[in-house]
């Protein structure tokens, strides 16, 4: 029993922190906001896929680093804490591990190159890799079966640049469910929506799965994909649950009114304290989590999908609680966009409620814990061959 | 006690309601379709032709007296005319300000040549009032003000810097508070000035609130000489060296019933409970299409989602018809319908939030009751604002949770989740609202 | 439209309240907690018949005072407000008004004697008048079916005295639901339970419907004294919530630590500022719960089921938060049998969850909302024939 | 990162569970039925035998060195035995802050002496310890002690009151803070002394808590003279005049993971989620012979209580068989049951609360992992103290809503009830603590 993060990791996790305050200010994150399609900045981008990031969890063989979940949450955790523009959770969380289970044709050969990959609230994602490749095959697993659904649009995606053709998002399939496609790119069309998170830089999808192509239709891989984007929305949501927390530490600390720092006030020290619990109780659930996706041998696939879930959900309280605190005790000059809160707060609110919401998320570990307790009503005893961490952390 | 409306009462509030029937219509044609924020350069303009409208039919500040363009409609009738207002759907009133915050204070201290000459131009909407309190350093602390006003011959020279102005960029016109006594300290020494804002040396830059409309306003003061006659009747309201008294009132006003009427969030509220039983029947039917309803339920670890297209009870609120809604199936179409329907985790909420609008209504009836016996409101004013910002929060925060994913894209719901947030802060935040209550109400010692 | 107490109102519940602070200070409810079967000492209840308290909603032709909602919601808020050891909503509220719907036989025709009525917990409630004449008969509605109705034992009832015979109760029907019987009280056996308010003196009740004489089965008589329960225990809730406040306010007022009283730190401030807020806003939602039970004529029985329950509800939000503030404030003191806080507390525990709890409540207000939406779906029109009371408070 | 329980703690827990399970079984059945409250004269005796079966099979405490009665067990398997006491449902620890609050200071503080006297007849509940810290005057503001220790030749004499002393009326020793130098102020001058209850002049009175039961008392000190020899190794721990200190290590302890272990969360959660599963499951009988289900739901308005025997999805939980519990039909079999039923507003209040009792565990676990790498607990006891007392009356609050009408009867949830009130009142307030995670986690500037 070791419930911390290595040193390597933590060290990985430094580079990180300080590529992402080098490249990635605030101001980087309003210029994503505010570039026209086609304009976003890849500096960041660039930066990360140098350092190996977009590729930790890619397997070794296709030029990732192999390694897994303990790796990689605490890198989007980073990316959390500076509201990175870019779709890290997609790429890196989501895209790159599938691997081989995408019929090793999704897996980039030059971790290098531009690769964007992107998925967003739902249970269907896309991958896809960009010009100069333009007839680079995208992958969509299909969706819920609805009676329209070849012709519904999908969802909101977090596209790099939905300008210049190199957004990747998730589209709805055909009506067949839980399985992996392999689609043209010309065949996807992403039109810009307004959301209040200007920085997610989102796209409706329409695509029509006819022109796809089947590479995978095993729910456990599609769950275990599915499953690292709401692990890796879960980091980014304690990432930006500290931001807010660290701004509105420093700036009650400095904003007096009555003739003394506003943070002397119990008020505001009890708002601020009342976030830090929760955020310092959501950390290790979401490290559990990584912990969990990361031992497939070890943890049974409800297990990990208890304990996805319970990330997301704490994730979710931290996020909200540092987001209303640091709103409430940043006081009118939070409630303005000359204010740099409003960029991690507005990411924090689509977060919340992007990969399955508060109630989704407690509806599926109340399953998933009742469906555990199914075969042994009884506690069930340490000899068992139940998988450890079933009954221990 | 007697909760009826009286015959006059019911037909004051069917005029009304008639009247916003067939002009938010017209008005809304006029505009070519649905206005833009009122926060923002082009939609304050379409806002104004609102506000006009009101005011030729005399809507546009109702208990006002008839001579000032009102209908000397009581409280009870102006409880009315809100309810209806809200019910309707008719826009925020950019002139807001000035009717609710100025008037009162312009009817309990201004001269007659004042109320004459503003009060009439105000409602026309023809003068745009903005309230120039708060300062860069100078926010829950509102005493601690340090833009000057200097005494001079025939007028006022100001300078200095207020902030966070609502609608600033838009207006003609700044109530605000000054200090006119430089050796002064604390509340005593400020004066109540009435500024045009085209005055030379007033400079207004307009700046984003939190939902990136140009909703807020610094206003520069750099050696600005006001004239005393630049408003009519004199630029000082009340007492030179007394304007802490007179805002005061105005930030009753502020925290109590007239800026704030029940009617818009019972009407929230409804909405809220329609938004709720939409979800509760949009589900039904992505559900009972899915054929998978059973697998999923009777066993969790199958399926990529499996849970997401379950749900308890899916087979029991069953009959809504045509296609699902744009909702994302990650939102869980069985789970959000359960949660929605009736006695679920999030039909409760909205139930919830229905009772404390109500209760705000009621509560005000109370008061109203109160001051039509011809008690005074005090801080009591505190516990509403209270009151009604955590409702508002809560309202929108259950739409937001009915709409899932779907809750971040730009629309009428995301954009009253963010003004909702901005509930607990102006106007004094909670955090004084919750001093006053304590020290004023309950009696507990200062610190 | 006024909505206050009349001036008469006011001054009834003013005579009541200084009676009950001479009659009923706390040691006579820690005494009533701690008295024997039999031993319950009757001083304050015979002052409160005398008074007209008990007979205030009774048909005057029987010698109530032929008042209804209005003027009887005032005094039991002054009744919680001393946490009364004795059944006044159950027999104010329920039984009195009751009269001629029982048959004329259930009215007791000396208000001046001891009239003792009980019901709680329960759609379900028996009206009975206790010795010198031991064959008076008990009045039982019955309740829901089940398959042991007849066999299974009723809820616990507030006694007056469950020692010496005048104990009365609620049971559960005979497998006939929604009817009023007589039954002679020989017939009823009561248990004294232990619950953690002893000042209810709870008694868990036996009885056989064999036995009983069907008098009313009229639901909406039913629901209607129903419902006087749910808004009387509603105006003791707040009653309690006042007192627990006010008793808070004194104590931090006088308790200091670290120099100062313990009421000049904002958390302790800002803790009774949202305790208050609740109470303050509670109160009018009671009120109004009065005025609809009081005006059948002007507030269909749908209308008057959603506002007793939103009473309900409001009332149960503002003992909690009085109640978890009360305590906070208190500290240590709070948390023992010397201090008064626990018998207010304790009282407000137990009614929260009588007459139907916090999530009953809620499920009734929004049935009602969808019930009255459902006729007009689009907003009422002003000068329809529905009720006033429908549309407008 | 490594989540798994090595062999050899795996055999612990197999070894814990197994004792566990047979002796609590014996210990039962020796007392007679359920064992009273460890809070009352009765129960106390009746804990003392079960703490005397503890000591006797070296699980009185595991984490001591065996040769004081432990078994030198490391943190984690503390925290597994602690995990199984609580799932076999064992009694509270009536020798709780001996062996929790004075053991870790006599380690840290103690002179050998000391700890082989103490310790041993502590484990095996020879001794009885009491905390005295908590006075009249004393009690967020502790450092305000006003108890006096006076040096005289051979011992000390003391004289004052504590107060709020948690079963002081049946230990036999106290550790307490006195102050030793009578003109000093806070938290100098205090010295932490070790008094033999029996001591002349030492006179306890014990007082109900909340629930009634006498577990509190009242320790009055009038000229009591204690021996330098009243305990093996002297009465003083640490220096004289050092006491804050000490007692601050023991704070640490009582806010931290010592007392309040997460396996005591975790069981109740458990039993919270089987409870509501329960309610579940029970009314789905009552609702199923009901013949007018139907009815009430098509007419509100129809019946008594029409709405309280219909309930959304009342036909979707069917299944349990046997006779309704004595639940209340007032708290709605329907409603109830849809409440707790999967998704609904009980149900999901209970996965919330299991959640935050594991995420308590995972706390724990990160913890430990740090103090097992040699760093040292600091104020991070303030978050583990804020999470665990507000989780711990949401479990209880769960239950109680889960018990509808029953929850007042006096039983294992009522009274675990009242005891999580205490949870954000002792160890140091609530309030107190989110000032000390304010100023010294985050480094906001004191008032």
């Amino acid at each position: 029993m070791r419930f911390a993060w290595t040193d390597e990791q933590l060290a990985f996790a430094e580079a990180t922190r300080d590529l992402l305050a080098k490249e990635c200010p605030p101001a980087v994150v309003r210029a994503a906001g505010d570039a026209p399609p086609g304009g976003l900045d890849r500096t960041v981008w660039e930066g990360l896929d140098a350092m190996g990031v977009l590729g930790v969890a890619a397997p070794d063989a296709v030029g990732g680093l192999g390694l897994d979940e303990t790796t990689l949450v605490p890198l989007l955790e980073e990316a959390g804490r500076v509201a990175l523009p870019h779709p890290l959770v997609d790429t890196a969380a989501v895209a790159a591990p599938l691997g081989a289970a995408a019929g090793g044709r999704l897996v980039p050969t030059d971790l290098g190159g531009p690769l964007v990959a992107c998925a967003a609230d739902a249970d269907a994602f896309l991958l896809w890799h960009p010009p100069p490749a333009p007839s680079t095959p995208t992958a969509i697993p299909a969706s819920t079966p609805t009676a329209n659904a070849t012709s519904r649009p999908g969802m909101f995606c977090t596209p790099s640049d939905p300008g210049d053709g190199s957004c990747t998002t998730f589209g709805e399939g055909d009506g067949q469910r839980g399985a992996l496609y392999l689609v043209e790119a010309g065949a996807v069309t992403v039109t810009p929506v307004a959301t209040v998170d200007r920085g997610r830089r989102a796209g409706r999808v329409a695509w029509s799965a006819g022109d796809g192509e089947l590479v995978n239709d095993d729910p456990a891989v599609l769950t275990l994909a599915a499953d690292r984007g709401v692990l890796g929305t879960a980091a980014v949501l304690c990432g930006l649950a500290g931001t807010m927390l660290d701004l509105t530490v420093a700036y009650v600390g400095e904003r007096r009114q009555f003739g003394v720092p506003i943070g002397s006030f119990q008020a505001v020290k009890h708002h601020l304290a009342d976030a830090l619990v929760r955020l310092e109780f959501a950390r290790p659930a979401v490290a559990r989590g990584a912990w969990s996706s990361a031992h497939p041998e070890q943890v049974a696939p409800l297990v990990r999908q208890r304990d996805v879930s319970m990330a997301k959900a704490l994730a979710i309280d931290a996020a909200e609680a540092c987001g209303r605190a640091a709103l409430q005790c940043h006081g009118a000059i939070g409630y303005t966009v000359e204010s740099d809160l409003h960029l991690f707060l507005k990411r924090s609110w689509a977060l919340a409620r992007s990969w399955g919401d508060r109630g989704f998320h407690t509806d599926r570990v109340g399953r998933a814990l009742e469906a555990l307790d199914a075969p042994a009503p009884d506690a069930p005893s340490p000899d068992t061959a139940t998988p450890v961490a079933q009954e221990d952390p | 006690m007697d909760l009826t409306w009286s015959d006059d009462e019911q037909a004051f509030r069917t005029e009304a309601r008639a009247w916003l029937e067939a002009n938010l219509a017209e008005w809304r044609a006029g505009c070519g379709g649905e206005p833009a924020s009122g926060d923002t350069r082009t939609g304050f303009a379409q806002h104004l032709l609102w506000e006009r409208r009101l005011f030729a039919d005399r809507w546009a500040a109702v208990s006002w007296p008839e001579r000032y363009g009102g209908r000397g409609a009581s409280l009870w009738e102006w409880l009315l005319f809100e309810e209806e207002y809200h019910r309707a759907g008719a826009p925020p009133r950019v002139t807001q300000n000035g009717i609710f915050l100025l008037a009162p204070s312009l009817f309990e201290f201004g001269t007659p040549d004042q109320q004459d000459g503003i009060l009439p131009r105000m409602a026309a909407a023809e003068d745009l009032w903005c309230q120039g309190w708060s300062e860069p350093d100078a926010g829950s602390d509102l005493a601690s003000v340090s833009s000057r006003a200097r005494r001079v011959d025939g007028g006022w020279v100001l300078d200095g810097q207020k902030t966070w102005t609502t609608r600033g960029a838009f207006c003609t016109h700044l109530f605000g508070l000054f200090r006119s006594d430089p050796g002064s300290e604390r509340h005593r020494g400020l004066t109540y000035l009435l500024v045009p804002l085209d005055t030379p040396g007033v400079t207004v830059r307009g700046f984003g609130r939190l939902d990136g409309d140009e909703g807020f306003a610094e206003v520069f003061f750099d050696e600005a000489f006001v004239p005393d006659d630049a408003v009519p009747g004199g630029v000082v309201l009340g007492e030179p060296g007394a304007g802490w008294r007179v805002a005061m009132a105005t930030a009753g006003s502020e925290r109590g019933l007239t800026l704030r009427s029940p009617g818009r969030f019972l009407a929230t509220a409804e909405r809220v409970r329609a938004l709720v039983a939409d979800v509760a029947g949009a589900g039904a039917t992505a559900t009972s299409t899915g054929e998978d309803v059973e697998t999923g339920r009777a066993d969790p670890a199958g399926g990529v989602w499996p849970d997401v297209r379950s749900g308890t009870g899916a087979e029991d609120h069953g009959g809504a018809a045509g296609p699902a809604t744009g909702s994302s199936p990650f939102a869980g179409d069985g789970r959000a319908r359960v949660s929605a329907g009736p006695g679920g985790p999030l039909w409760r909420r909205a139930v919830d939030a229905w009772m404390r609008a109500e209760a705000y209504q009621l509560h005000t009836l109370q008061t109203v009751t109160r001051l039509a016996a011809g008690e005074k409101a005090g801080a009591e004013a505190s516990l509403t604002k209270l009151w009604w910002s955590e409702l508002d929060v809560e309202l929108h925060a259950v739409a937001l949770d009915a709409l899932g994913p779907d809750a971040e894209l730009e629309g009428p719901w995301s954009k009253g989740w963010q003004f909702s947030l901005s509930g607990p802060i102006y106007a004094g935040t909670n955090e004084i609202q919750r001093n006053i209550a304590a020290e004023r109400l309950l009696g507990l010692p200062r610190a």
